[in-house]
């Protein structure tokens, strides 16, 4: 009773045969993946100052330094975090304004660089290729050429973090576009209306909740790329903590502030993010 | 309704809207003023320095070859950015430099033209301007220039030093040095050092045998690798290293996160407590940033690649262990319940049930990370000493191998686009083509 | 006021519209009927200039609006709203905001950003909505309407736009028969009271005979008919729709009849 | 022959471009790995703290650190390493200078003209860029402390002998501290030290620059081995970096960054006063 | 063969199942009956030992399955085959897979993570698809059948299983009238050929009366009758199903009659 245009010779032999050929490919790239990790691990292991099985027992050693030196000092903890708040507030400021402006610049890139929604359409591989140059570029590298030029201090991380997120939520909201309903768009060509009245009008309602949420997580990887560039001079908490950690016993206690700070912010940034969005995709029902 | 209501329930919907419309710029224009006052950006104009944006990015396509002559000793020595590594050989002298006796003269572009002259002299005919000499006269500078000394020239006693759009000279006691600019990266296949130094490719591949000891493509290829200026063979390990740090520590973190996020799903870890541990536990991981385990690790297993993998599969075991345990809780029971209903084994029922389901879910975020995570053990690498992104840190740091800087930034970028290409294509591939 | 000359659009080597030629000399409602991939939709598209011609004219009061480009070309739009099958509304903005949207053209494009719109302009658009007898939605989101409000929503929002020339693609396409009569009711009464040019795909021969005032039949993308409804016979409908003797009209009719048994059947 | 161990790692302390310190210690690595018999390999961290995790965690077996990274390493695990040389100055001295310097247009002519103003500090480990002017500093006058907002205006960390320098060129803050041997001339940046490098690079002219303070003479920094090796290793290290600039004085260069006239023995004495030093500066 | 004596099974205060007791003395197909609610799937859900019990007895040839537990547990629910509404396959695996993972209790944990299953079993499976008339599909993902496809082979991985009993939670429920007939088909087939027990889940009085030996009817977790096919009259049914006069039969039969209109009228 099978239409099928070629007729099954015998289902047995033809079912073991593709069963062997998936088995083989399966089993080949699992053997490739497995060769890879492990040769890998090794060539790593190897590259390494010291080994890692011989490091394994030590792997709290750094720690219950930071212990020693800070916990007989616990007292100071309040006094340290009020010194820091300021820096980390900082850091946070950072994060945000990278977030809104990198936000900004993405939602247009995003349209620039939509089927549909393009202002130029022959120009999207343009805007495309930008985006994707943005995202690539690590924020580290365009801080410290930056802090080259304008010196230590918020600005270059600012710059450098609102760059990366340009290209990084760019992308991610010209997927978001890419679903977006094109008729009340047409409904507003129809009336006349221009670009920007059909992109703020016809598109911004329709995607907002999944720019939001997608903001909302970028804002929290902003505060940790924030607070690593302190490590290289951009200011903020990230600079305190490189500082107390670099010099290490006698002011682990510091750094351990520090650390409780940003452990904490990440965290409370984290969960509030993740609620917030939740709420926002049961509401939007998307 | 009568339509004076409707006009008034219209206008302040309207002035709602409005409202709505204006604060919520508003507010964000609030804290951008705030910030712009905090950041002090006003001062961060004045404060800019320019004239090193032009250096970098003149250093970037340009390179500069230094003639310097020790006025101890008269003698003068060529050598690309100053190095030792780009030191012209004995006898051997780029065209633009002339040497007859104790006098050098380097012809700068454009006219410009600088004449070593005997006695630590010093010579420069500058067009439009005129000529310039100097000489140390009673060890201190005394030049033709009296009291009108343009903005591009800087005098001291001690020291002079012109700076033109051809390029820069200074005077000293203990030298004079000129440097001339060139367009490109020199050196950059091959130094002075190299018999393959000067030769095209074609040369290379279809000539006459270069050097004695070695065949022509090996020989070319190994002084590229081991160039001493660039250290291609470095950099491409250095390159290498950063992938298998991200590789490393993407799938280590994978391999962990998958036993550990069924421990933290609601559905398949009845007790709370345990979900909670659990849970609490990625969220530490996650929180600690990856450059923080970096730098507790290093203790432990100290500088290099595994410590930056180990850094990273950390991190990452946070991150899998929150995103695979909720993708865990969203699985479609059915599918178990068949699986269970036949006396399945506990195991068979999560290899069957489970893991066919969850596959594309998780095999797509790890591909995703894997491509982020490039970026992540550039950064790392800083820290630790190891990839790509120590030697471009180091070499921003160290403000004068801009030339470098943006070879590595090119590379970096390739890098990264490329892992992106890849993990885009493998996830492609694996999760249209995969069977459990 | 109308000429329409040799207009052509090709989709690669597909010739949607092919030299589409005919003239109309004052306000009157049109009905273009034809079977699906005629070219009715894209003959409106063209003349309201969202999809480029490939060739030919379109004069209107003496001005070719093919050949105009960016703010000019944005203002004849202004002039000649468009209404859609699927009414293309804002859907997540309310009905008051969609009607506005109507007077887009003529305003600032940041004042409209800051939904900064004229209070006569506010109270004009809920006459219109008045008008439609939907007034009591105007505070309402666009998707929380029914088909049929949202298409009158639609049309206010053409209306807003005080066009000259309506053009409605389908408009009651995806309605029930009950939404359909009330939104072709509408629209025949803006043509007699206002006097604005109507024309209209319609996948219906009875709604056109009912409500048009001239019909233009197009198969393959050529005009194939023009004439009177009255000149629309079942012969000339199974010319224009290529279809044999089987085609009974009544297996499309919109129309509400006392036998509501066929309402079922209505394509949806 | 292993003498017990199976490899030696050398950590290379910052200050350079990571692949030019690595190319300048390749020569010694090749002596190393000829003399030890087991495979030797370099390490390039990024900061001077990467070096002293590597030495207390047994990772790294030799480095040439500076004397306040020796202190560190010190006060957190005395047994980790011992010191065994110290490179020596053209002149036979073993010490050099944190210089104080400012731009010449700002006006500021010492530290009394400081007051208010911004001061920049290198690398927390380092000597001359933090411990020592940190300590000396505030004994030029009564009055100076190094908190921010009571003498100077602001104080804070550049992160590196680079960045100060090219922080107080630019303006970023007023006055700062590096190092150099102190002597030559002002105008080349001295003969040897961080603003040299800079000068050579082209990066600042120094008829821009004043300096405004000048540290009392630092104890260079130590080679150290790790306490753990065994005895014939320790030896052989010794005696072979001892030895390098008789026996190799183009790889001397290298490894020792510049003209010297090679290594000597020192011993933890010569850095007791900086341990000291470090000590008071901790909570 | 089977003895059910007092099965109650309580969630909180509703009790879903309450003192259920029947008798069934030699393999036959069994249909339970009952609208929403009643009782059924917690009953087969309560035999095939994935829900547990609250109490009472459940003893098949002898060993009372509510007692075992571990590895006896599972294979008695190897023994006892469930075949269920949405057919719950994996659906992103090769339908012979699916059939297969009927032999998991009886196959090494090890082994079957690595997909490892003897040739013969493989052979088997591709019998057993063959006589459901699906072999041509073997090698498809099982999300890419349609759904009376689906349910042949949650079928085939059930007789993989070589169940003495075969339980079936509304097996046509997510069927069209064609797929149901194929699949009621198939599970009578096996029944009359095998000689294995069946006990199904139906929500259609006709398919009962059809396939059935014997049929339970339910209502709020009670039996409330117990009888054959013959014995189940309109108005034991409107017991049953606790309606009033105007229930019709009809109004839910799925089976394919001359007079095809009815057709649209059966439940998705
Ligand atoms: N954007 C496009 N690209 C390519 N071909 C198109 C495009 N739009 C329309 N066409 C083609 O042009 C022809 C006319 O299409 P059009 O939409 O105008 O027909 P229609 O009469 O409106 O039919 P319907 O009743 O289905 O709306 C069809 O063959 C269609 O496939
Ligand atoms: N897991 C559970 N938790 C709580 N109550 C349950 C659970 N499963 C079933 N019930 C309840 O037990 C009762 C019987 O449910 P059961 O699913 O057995 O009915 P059914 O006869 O199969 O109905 P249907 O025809 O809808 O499948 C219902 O009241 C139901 O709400
Ligand atoms: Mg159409
Ligand atoms: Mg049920
Ligand atoms: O410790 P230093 O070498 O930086 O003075």
């Amino acid at each position: 009773m099978s239409l099928s245009p070629n007729p099954p010779h015998d289902p047995r032999a033809n079912y073991i045969q593709m069963m062997q050929r998936k088995r083989l490919y399966g089993g080949l790239t699992m053997a490739i993946f497995a060769l890879l990790l492990v040769s890998g691990f090794m060539l790593a292991n190897d590259r390494n100052a010291g080994g890692f099985w011989s490091g394994l027992p030590h792997v709290l050693d750094f720690p219950a330094d930071v212990w020693a030196d800070a916990a007989p000092k616990v007292d100071q903890l309040p006094g340290h975090f009020l010194t820091f708040f300021p820096s980390l507030l900082e850091t946070i400021n950072i994060a945000a304004v990278s977030t809104l402006i990198g936000a900004a610049i993405a939602v247009v890139l995003s349209m620039l660089a939509t089927r549909g929604l393009a202002l130029w359409p022959r120009a999207i591989p343009v805007f495309r290729r930008a985006m994707d140059i943005m995202r690539a570029m690590p924020e580290i590298v365009i801080a410290l050429v930056l802090i080259f030029v304008l010196g230590g201090g918020p600005v270059p991380a600012m710059i450098a973090i609102t760059f990366h997120t340009a290209g990084a939520l760019g992308k991610l909201f010209s997927e978001v576009n890419e679903n977006a309903d094109l008729k009340p768009i047409e409904g507003l060509q129809s009336v006349g209306a221009g670009w920007v009245q059909r992109m703020w009008l016809g598109v911004i309602p329709q995607v907002a909740p999944n720019y939001f949420s997608y903001g909302l997580l970028r804002f929290e990887i902003n505060i940790r790329a924030s607070a690593i560039l302190g490590f290289v001079g951009a200011g903020g908490i990230g600079y305190e903590l490189k500082n107390a950690m670099s010099w290490g016993l006698g002011k682990f206690d510091e750094a351990a502030a520090i650390f409780i700070l940003l452990f904490l912010t990440i965290v409370v940034f984290d969960q509030l993010s993740s609620r917030v969005r939740q709420g926002l995709i049961h509401k939007g029902g998307h | 309704m009568a339509a004076s209501d409707l006009y008034q329930s219209s206008e302040r919907l309207f002035r709602r809207k409005q409202l709505i419309g204006f604060a919520f710029p508003a507010v964000i224009l609030t804290y951008l003023v705030y910030v712009f006052f905090a950041f002090d950006i006003l001062g961060l104009a004045e404060r800019a320095r320019w004239d090193n944006g032009a250096t970098l990015v003149r250093d970037t396509y340009s390179y500069k070859t230094h003639v310097t002559r020790d006025n101890r000793n008269g003698e003068t020595s060529i050598a690309v950015e100053g190095e030792r590594k780009g030191s012209y050989p004995d006898g051997m002298v780029p065209p633009w430099v002339a040497a007859s006796g104790d006098t050098v003269t380097i012809d700068l572009k454009d006219g410009h033209r600088v004449t070593f002259l005997p006695n630590n002299g010093l010579r420069y005919e500058v067009p439009g301007f005129g000529v310039i000499e100097a000489a140390i006269v009673n060890r201190a500078v005394q030049t033709n220039l009296g009291d009108t000394v343009p903005d591009w020239v800087s005098l001291s006693r001690s020291r002079l030093d012109i700076t033109t759009d051809a390029g820069r000279v200074s005077l000293t006691r203990n030298k004079t040095e000129v440097f001339r600019y060139s367009f490109g990266w020199e050196l950059f296949f091959y130094t002075f050092t190299s018999p393959y130094h000067g030769h095209s490719l074609t040369d290379i591949l279809f000539g006459p045998q270069i050097d004695p000891t070695r065949s022509n493509l090996i020989g070319a290829v190994q002084d590229f690798w081991y160039n001493p200026m660039w250290q291609h063979g470095m950099v491409v390990w250095a390159m290498f290293e950063t992938i298998l740090m991200a590789f490393l520590g993407t799938f280590g973190a994978a391999i962990i996160a998958l036993p550990l996020g069924f421990m933290a799903a609601r559905n398949f870890n009845r007790i709370m407590p345990a979900r909670f541990a659990v849970r609490r536990v990625f969220d530490f991981l996650r929180g600690v940033d990856g450059l923080i385990w970096t730098i507790v690790l290093s203790r432990a297993f100290g500088p290099g690649p595994m410590t930056g993998a180990l850094a990273i599969l950390l991190t990452d075991t946070g991150s899998f262990g929150k995103m695979f345990s909720e993708a865990l809780e969203n699985v479609d029971p059915k599918q178990i319940d068949g699986v269970a209903s036949t006396g399945a084994k506990p195991l068979q029922r999560y290899r069957f049930g489970v893991i066919p389901q969850i596959t594309p879910v998780l095999l797509s975020q790890v591909l995703y990370y894997l491509e982020s995570n490039t970026r992540s053990a550039t950064i790392i690498g800083a820290i630790t000493g190891g990839g790509i992104g120590l030697l471009l840190t180091q070499a921003i740091i160290t403000q004068k191998d801009w030339e470098e800087v943006s070879y590595y930034i090119i590379l970096i970028l390739l890098m990264v686009m490329l892992m992106d290409t890849v993990s885009g294509w493998l996830r492609r591939k694996l999760i249209r083509g995969q069977d459990a | 006021m109308l000429l329409v000359e040799n207009l052509t659009k090709s989709f690669g080597s597909n010739t949607a519209v092919d030299r589409m030629t005919f003239e109309v000399d004052r306000p009157m409602m049109i009905g273009i009927i034809g079977r699906s991939g005629a070219g009715k939709s894209t003959f409106l598209r063209m003349m309201n200039r969202m999809t480029p011609a490939s060739s030919g004219r379109l004069v209107f009061e003496g001005t070719d609006v093919l050949q105009l480009t960016g703010g000019g070309m944005r203002q004849w739009q202004s002039q000649c709203a468009m209404i859609f099958q699927q009414f293309n509304l804002v859907p997540r903005m309310d009905v008051v905001s969609n009607v506005l949207h109507g007077t887009l053209n003529r305003r600032s494009t940041l004042g409209t950003m800051f939904n900064l719109y004229p209070t006569e302009d506010i109270h004009k658009a809920i006459d219109i909505l008045d008008r439609l007898g939907i007034a009591d939605h105007a505070a309402k989101r666009a998707e929380a309407l029914s088909g049929g409000q949202q298409q009158r929503v639609a049309i206010a929002r053409a209306l807003m736009q005080d066009p000259k020339v309506i053009l409605a693609d389908e408009p009651i396409a995806s309605l029930d028969p009950m939404n359909a009569q009330i939104v072709m009711d509408a629209l025949r009464r803006i043509h007699d009271e206002d006097g604005r040019m109507v024309i209209a795909n319609l996948h219906t021969l009875d709604t056109a005979r009912r409500y048009c005032d001239r019909v233009i039949g197009m198969r393959d993308g050529r005009i194939v008919f023009d004439g009177s409804p009255a000149q629309l016979t079942v012969g000339v409908a199974r010319d224009i729709y290529g279809a044999d003797e089987t085609f009974s009209e009544s297996a499309t009719s919109t129309e509400i009849r006392e036998h509501t048994g066929h309402q079922a059947r209505v394509p949806a | 022959d292993s003498h017990g161990i199976t490899e030696f790692n050398i950590g290379l302390l910052g200050g350079e471009n990571a692949q030019d310190r690595l190319n300048s210690n390749e020569c010694l690595r090749a002596y190393a790995e000829e003399a030890l018999g087991v495979p030797v390999k370099l390490f390039a961290p990024a900061d001077y703290n990467g070096v002293i995790q590597g030495l207390l965690g047994g990772t790294l077996q030799m480095s040439w650190l500076g004397a306040s990274s020796y202190a560190a390493t010190y006060l957190a695990d005395p047994e980790a390493v011992e010191p065994v040389l110290v490179k020596i100055n053209l002149d036979g001295s073993y010490g050099y200078h944190s210089i104080g310097f400012a731009r010449k247009d700002s006006g500021i002519t010492s530290l009394d003209d400081m007051a208010g103003k911004t001061f920049g500090f290198g690398d927390p480990n380092s000597t001359s860029g933090y411990l020592i002017p940190s300590i000396e500093i505030p004994m030029y006058k009564d009055g100076i402390t190094m908190e921010s907002g009571q003498y100077f205006g602001e104080v804070k960390f550049t992160g590196g002998h680079e960045q100060t320098i090219v922080a107080v060129n630019n303006g970023d803050i007023d006055g700062g501290v590096t190092w150099a041997d102190g002597q030559g001339a002002w105008e080349d940046g001295y003969n040897s030290g961080a603003l040299r490098k800079a000068v050579d690079a082209g990066l600042i002219d120094m008829n821009d620059l004043v300096e405004i303070w000048r540290s009392k003479p630092i104890p260079e920094g130590p080679v150290v081995l790790a306490k753990s090796l065994p005895q014939d290793v320790k030896d052989k290290m010794t005696a072979l970096v001892d030895g390098l600039y008789e026996a190799d004085p183009d790889c001397a260069y290298g490894v020792a960054a510049g003209d010297s006239l090679g290594f000597d023995p020192i011993t933890h004495d010569a850095y007791v006063s900086i341990i000291e030093a470090r000590k008071a500066k901790s909570n």
